[in-house]
């Protein structure tokens, strides 16, 4: 166990086997994400109330159940590397803020033109399409607390502090938004299809979300072969990877 | 297959439009994030390879790492 | 002489916030200023008519208050920072968790109790019914705390950033939401005749948790501040 | 103070040091113990790496660079900024400094504030007072620590010929009362003790 | 080597500013994240109601952009201030009228044009009738331009001041309140179907009115803060 | 330019100042001229007045005092405050300077740098400069202006030895082309050109 964590601690390691895993992951995932667009596209049928504008949930959903989840990752990485300063947990937090605020940005942007043909409007202030504005700008938070410091080692560490700061509040948030929404209730919008979700819309949804999951995984462990390489620039074995491969 | 003509696809009902859209741009925004890690580190490995050239002449400094 | 202890210590450096803070009455006057001149400013922005601005008013009043707390967070520490004082701070043989406090404690004295005292006045300029004012000033009272003390999260993490003024907004603002949402809800609800009491809890309770934790994440960010 | 410095018990010790910034190494393996009694005088050109060598010293900075740094009596930093507020007269910016290492009467103030050359100016607002007097609002500080380690950034910095001779005199006091001072200058310190020098580019010199 | 042109000079100095303001890609985002977090306060305060948000966005985002404006005016000066620029400008060969014209525009690019720019956006979000954004578009571009301006004059007069100059934020802050009403009338015009061009043209009006004296205004008061 | 100054006529000419700051006179009925060639260092201690002197004569300060100030050529003045902007680089500091003298190629801006010492930092962010590197970037304008008068406030604050032996040499070149330099120092120029001083407690000597 301990030798586990030691190993996860060094670099080198870290990227010899993040390299392995991607290069098994990646191709996986790539297909697994074809073949749920192609099947969710093509092979469903239409919902028998919105019509063909929800296949835009097999964009939607994944992309909107990992963004959430990848905050918790975020968080976590943040706690470890206070608590532990372990730097790699820094590089892993600092790489999951881009990752999670595209998705999210995702989730948004296809909820929203999901919303045209379904509400008629762009735009309604709900509970949960909310909550999800404002995890984008607490993914972006990050990303520019991060981008603003010039000394990345302080910068892992300040955005380490804000990230758990955020895991205390997010449900706060959450709950806040909900109950302000329950409050107010305007009763002409309601969320369709919540329940009613049938089988044959089920398994390409969970390919999908499965799918997006893997993704997130492959871009966390890209963004995080990126920043390893950037912080351990003076170091032996960057120099002699940048040897072999820098001249390609 | 759902559809029967490629005219079905792309039109959708009338809904075409939003989920192409929709669609397009998920795969935009999936494509940069899978390309902007690994062009980030070429140009790291790269730029790393040149300044290491440029310094050759010069004894380099290469501290142990742990 | 030993070093003093930490409560005269804190009193001390609450006293010498408050003097730095009257010594520029701009600084102060900003935030009623401000505060005055928004409320001037909605009825001119969104047409005057008194019965819609009632019904608004809560969420107005608490709007304005989040963000007149949100422009004056920035400068908590900065000028302490650029002097070097915070240096100094960070080396004193004192526990950092309190001394952060008074700098808190000052802020909140500063902005959100003054904005608390005279918001009566504002209230009444947008017709919020006078059953409500108490409500008003009591939620403003607890929340401008919580909005201080989490404000100053984001003055900690960015005060040694050149450019800092509109990125502790970013960072902030998404926690003052819920502070927001309750406070305005309160005193919606005394108007609308509902207790106010559950949710001067919950902002209470709020309270309690960020008082725990704010300055713990305040002293760590103003260690890695000072340090980059 | 509790534990009295002794002769023999270092008050600072630093070992294996090592700093690159920018690209470039500004020191490497440093090792050296500061005793009761030492003036050390930190030498260099512009960039080479004295300030960020003394907050190292002093705890401020705590990334970055490798080795260690053990610090066994309380120390006064003093920086290249001079950390008095303009807003605050010279008397309230010594009475409420954020330091918080002691408790001056007031007596004691107008007596440090005297001794740099500020009397008179105990209740001006400091953006009144000139580059060299704003500076020594803070050098008053001097006159009224106890702490036995003093590092001290540049010290000298827009204060007067007088006022030159003056701090040389107390920086001889302090050592020999048994305290010990790591200071940067770029002026040679004009004092009959025995300095030693840390020079950056050459690793340590005596 | 001679002086350089005027123009040349004035182009170098909004460059430079504008450096200072972007010095990263990642800070132009920064004031658009701003204002969309402000814009969701405002539902969050108020209530999601999208009918009533509707009514009141064209106020909402004349007060935002307001807002926007008034926080940052008051740093075009201070930093330079701070750090002896200032001064250097005033000895500058240049005409002070033009370099202060560099300043104020680069000030309205980052703030006015920006929130222009992005205002369609927000404008949904509060469900603006799409036939009223262009007016808010052009409503904002012409009104930020004279609150730059009026702005820069405050902070001119503010910027040396260490204690007191409240009553100077006074005397500005009047002036910014025809161009919200204006602005937001225009806006609320062009929702009713009310020719926007008599409102817009009034904006022009000020504009031109405001070019031609503020940088005086500023000139002078940049002179006297610098002695002071 | 235009109207180069000849021996005779004088690039500033003050008369009868004087200025009484905090109740206290500073300087009175101060008239003096500074001719081409004139290396003229104002001293006192510190609160003596030159920094208000020496803005009085750039044209800083233009109430509180009364006498009269001509300036007959284009000045340089370098104050207290270094001027440089931190989230600027060294290049841009001065490629934009808002000071509008003259318009720099990159060329001649590098070489000012390398002159004071800054070659391979002209692309790194100000704010990573030490304090004399820093004040250094300011110092460069001295090698691109082309202003006769020059006015210095402590142009030796954080600047390391060889640093100030650079600019010593650099101002007796300038005045020896026919310039004039004014200027404030705590340290005594070693320089081998006549310095003339003037001494804000005796008033002028020499
Ligand atoms: C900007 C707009 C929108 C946002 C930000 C948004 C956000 C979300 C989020 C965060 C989830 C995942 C919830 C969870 O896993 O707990 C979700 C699920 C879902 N959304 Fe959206 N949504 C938006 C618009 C829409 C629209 C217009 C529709 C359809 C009319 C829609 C239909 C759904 C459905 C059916 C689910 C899955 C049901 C469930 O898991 O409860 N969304 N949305
Ligand atoms: N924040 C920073 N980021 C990167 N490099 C820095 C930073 N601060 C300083 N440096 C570099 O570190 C080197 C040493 O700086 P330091 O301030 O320690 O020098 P110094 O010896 O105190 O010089 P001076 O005599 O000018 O005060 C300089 O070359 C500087 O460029
Ligand atoms: N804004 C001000 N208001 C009132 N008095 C001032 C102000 N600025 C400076 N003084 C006073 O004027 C006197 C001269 O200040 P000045 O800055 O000219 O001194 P200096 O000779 O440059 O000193 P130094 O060597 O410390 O730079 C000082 O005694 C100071 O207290
Ligand atoms: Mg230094
Ligand atoms: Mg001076």
């Amino acid at each position: 166990m301990w030798t586990f964590f030691h190993k996860l601690g060094s670099p080198p390691w870290l990227y010899s086997i993040s390299g392995t895993i991607l290069r098994w992951l990646l191709p996986i995932t790539l297909v697994a994400l074809a073949a749920g667009i192609v099947w969710g596209l093509l092979f469903t049928a239409p919902d028998f109330r919105q019509g063909n504008s929800y296949r835009i949930i097999y964009i939607h959903v994944p992309a909107a159940v990992v963004a959430l989840a990848g905050y918790y990752v975020m968080a976590i990485a943040g706690a470890i590397s206070l608590i532990w300063k372990m730097k790699m947990a820094d590089v892993a937090m600092k790489a999951c803020a881009p990752i999670g605020a595209a998705l999210t940005f995702i989730a948004l942007v296809t909820g929203s033109i999901w919303g045209k043909p379904t509400w008629g409007t762009w735009w309604v202030w709900d509970a949960r399409i909310t909550s999800m504005l404002i995890l984008l700008f607490l993914y972006l938070g990050v990303v520019a607390l991060y981008e603003a410091y010039d000394n990345k080692e302080a910068a892992g560490k300040a955005c380490a502090v804000l990230s758990l700061v955020g895991m205390v509040n997010i449900p706060i948030i959450y709950k806040s938004v909900d109950w302000w929404y329950s409050l107010h209730q305007p009763a002409s919008i309601k969320f369709t299809g919540e329940s009613s979700i049938d089988p044959s819309m089920l398994y390409p949804l969970l390919l999908m979300i499965s799918a997006f999951y893997a993704l997130f995984t492959c871009c966390l462990l890209m963004n995080m072969r990126a920043e390893l390489l950037e912080r351990e620039a003076r170091t032996n074995w960057v120099q002699r990877l940048a040897k072999q491969e820098g001249r390609s | 297959m759902y559809f029967d003509s490629l005219g079905a696809i792309l039109h959708m009902d009338g809904h075409g439009s939003y989920v192409w859209s929709a669609y397009l741009i998920t795969l935009i925004v999936l494509a940069m994030l899978l390309l902007v890690p690994r062009r980030r580190q070429r140009r790291i490995l790269q730029q790393l390879d040149g300044e290491l050239r440029r310094r050759q002449g010069t004894p380099m400094a290469l501290d142990e790492e742990s | 002489m030993s070093a003093p202890g930490t409560l005269p210590f804190c009193l001390r450096l609450l006293r010498r916030q408050l003097v730095l803070a009257f010594r520029r009455p701009i600084e102060i006057g900003n935030p009623l200023l401000f505060f005055a001149m928004v409320v001037a400013l909605f009825p001119l922005g969104l047409g005057p008519a008194p019965e819609q601005l009632s019904g608004f008013a809560p969420g107005i009043l608490w709007i304005i208050a989040l963000l007149s707390n949100l422009l004056t967070s920035d400068a908590v520490f900065r000028s302490d920072f650029e002097d070097g004082s915070l240096e100094q701070l960070l080396l004193s043989p004192q526990p950092l968790f309190l001394s952060v406090l008074a700098y808190i404690a000052a802020h909140w004295l500063v902005t959100g109790v003054l904005l608390a005292l005279v918001s009566p006045v504002f209230a009444l300029m947008l017709n919020l019914p006078v059953q409500a004012v108490g409500v008003l000033v009591a939620s403003l009272l607890l929340g401008s705390a919580v909005l201080s003390l989490v404000g100053c999260i984001g003055a900690a993490l960015t005060v040694g950033l050149k450019r800092g003024g509109m990125l502790i907004s970013l960072l902030i603002l998404p926690f003052y939401m819920p502070v927001l949402i309750f406070g305005s809800a309160a005193v919606q609800g005394a108007v609308t005749g509902v207790p106010a009491g559950p949710y001067l809890a919950i902002l209470g309770a709020m309270l309690c948790l960020a008082i725990a934790l704010a300055p713990l994440a305040i002293a760590a960010g103003l260690r890695i501040s000072v340090d980059a | 103070m509790p534990d009295t410095p002794t002769a023999h018990r270092p008050l600072l010790s630093a070992s294996g040091l090592s700093l690159e910034r920018g690209g470039r190494e500004l020191f490497s393996a440093l090792s050296f113990e500061v005793l009761p009694g030492h003036l050390l005088q930190i030498e260099g050109a512009n960039g080479a790496g004295k300030t960020s060598l003394i907050r190292i010293l002093a705890g401020l900075s705590r990334y970055g660079f490798t080795g260690s740094v053990t610090r066994h009596a309380p120390l006064l930093y003093l920086g290249h900024q001079a950390g008095v507020k303009a807003l605050l007269t010279p008397r309230e910016n010594l009475a409420w400094h954020v330091g918080g290492e002691g408790d001056y009467d007031d007596e004691r103030i107008r007596d440090a504030l005297a001794r740099v050359g500020l009397y008179g100016y105990e209740n001006v607002p400091s953006h009144a007072l000139s580059a060299g007097q704003h500076r020594r609002v803070n050098l008053a500080r001097l006159y009224l620590s106890e702490s036995p380690l003093w590092l001290l950034d540049e010290p000298f910095t827009a204060i007067d010929r007088s006022g030159v001779l003056d701090l040389e005199n107390l920086l001889v006091e302090h050592v020999e009362r048994g305290g010990a001072v790591v200071m940067t200058s770029h002026q040679a310190l004009q004092v009959t003790y025995e300095v030693r020098f840390l020079s950056l580019l050459e690793g340590l010199r005596l």
